[in-house]
């Protein structure tokens, strides 16, 4: 079970905060995979990876990054803090 | 060194004399950013964060400047939730005994909380809502500081 | 835009919280400079200066400020005569549009005042009194401004 | 006549912060010559000239410069503000 978590523009087109999936996807990209084949929405949000940061446990992290241990997995646009 | 991270409010004056009256530095420098109104056209704004990894990523950024940098003290209040125009969305302020210390601290704090910090903002305004995009002057401002 | 030049205390706070409800900028940099006891020896500093050409220059660096970059408000106070550890000497602030010309023009004019306003250090000690020797690192920092 | 002023360290070896004199050094390296002359305390201000900075009018300037037409003239050690 891994932790899916999703913010700003993200959040609004997958239409959850969070979720908790059971998956066996090694990579960060295999689990987008697995959820692009879901639904529609999560085509929506996933349309262009360039636009997209990830986080593994919490730090910055890269698309083919593997999964293995990792219990909380965050989607989001590039940050516009500060 | 503090960090907060917090939907209140804060006062700059109130702040930055706390900051100051706690250090023995020469030099103290602040950063307030607040929210523009360029256009006449902004009601609020919203700002999303990511609960825990804000406060893990802004630390590790303000380690990193207290390495790279002789500094006394550092401090990062921001904030998140609705902000109205002119209201200040955060602010960084760095001490040390050289100016030149505390400008560039403050400067590497301000270009990794704008672009490596989880924050989100969207622009509200009469007609519609829109998340600010990234920009690339900021990923620019940001590549000065890496380690050759 | 403001200019003092002053024998009396000021509030870092209260001057700061003044400037940024003046300004529509996004982005307000500011710098104090506090007088530091690095040695636990300090019980006075004595700061001259030279009433006219003071005002004259800060305001001529100022302007120039003013032309380099897109400010929207800029402001400066510093002191003269006797100042005790731990108190503001002075503070530059800058308010922008964009942080990069806010904390640049504040870099810009810290740089010029320390080398080219007409103001004279003592320290006065324990045992005497000595006049601040001006150093080739502020000399260095100037240079850098220096149009090509 | 052309108003002298003296700050800081040099204030303090001559001994006052004006005076006022009659001149007709041409330029301000030949005004120094002039006052060098008169008493040991400006030989002692005036001993180290690359220690020393100018200002004619309120305005920095050099040794060489002309005093033709300059009202006040004053001379100090290198700033030391901010």
């Amino acid at each position: 079970m891994i932790d899916v978590l999703y913010f700003a523009w993200v959040r609004e087109r997958i239409g959850l905060p969070r979720e908790r999936l059971e998956t066996t996807a090694p990579t960060v990209r295999a689990l987008i995979a697995e959820l692009v084949a879901r639904e529609e929405r999560y085509e929506a949000a996933f349309a262009d990876l360039t636009s997209l940061r990830v986080a593994l446990d919490q730090d910055l992290s890269d698309f083919d990054a593997p999964l293995a241990g990792v219990r909380e997995v965050a989607f989001f646009p590039p940050m516009t803090g500060g | 060194m503090r960090l907060s991270v917090q939907t209140e409010a804060f006062d700059l004056g109130a702040e930055s004399n706390a900051f100051a009256s706690g250090t023995k530095a020469g030099a103290i420098v602040t950063f307030t950013g607040i929210v523009r109104d360029n256009c006449g056209t902004l009601s609020a704004m919203q700002i999303e964060h990511y609960p825990g990894m804000t406060e893990r990523a802004i630390s590790a950024i303000m380690q990193d400047a207290i390495t790279r940098w002789t500094l006394t003290d550092a401090l990062v209040i921001h904030r998140h939730g609705l902000l109205t125009a002119g209201e200040p969305i955060m602010m960084v302020a760095t001490a040390a005994p050289h100016r030149a210390d505390a400008f560039a601290a403050a400067e590497f704090l301000m270009d990794y909380l704008k672009s490596r910090a989880p924050f989100w903002k969207k622009e509200i305004g009469a007609d519609g809502a829109d998340w600010v995009a990234a920009k690339q002057t900021d990923e620019d401002a940001l590549s000065r500081w890496d380690k050759g």
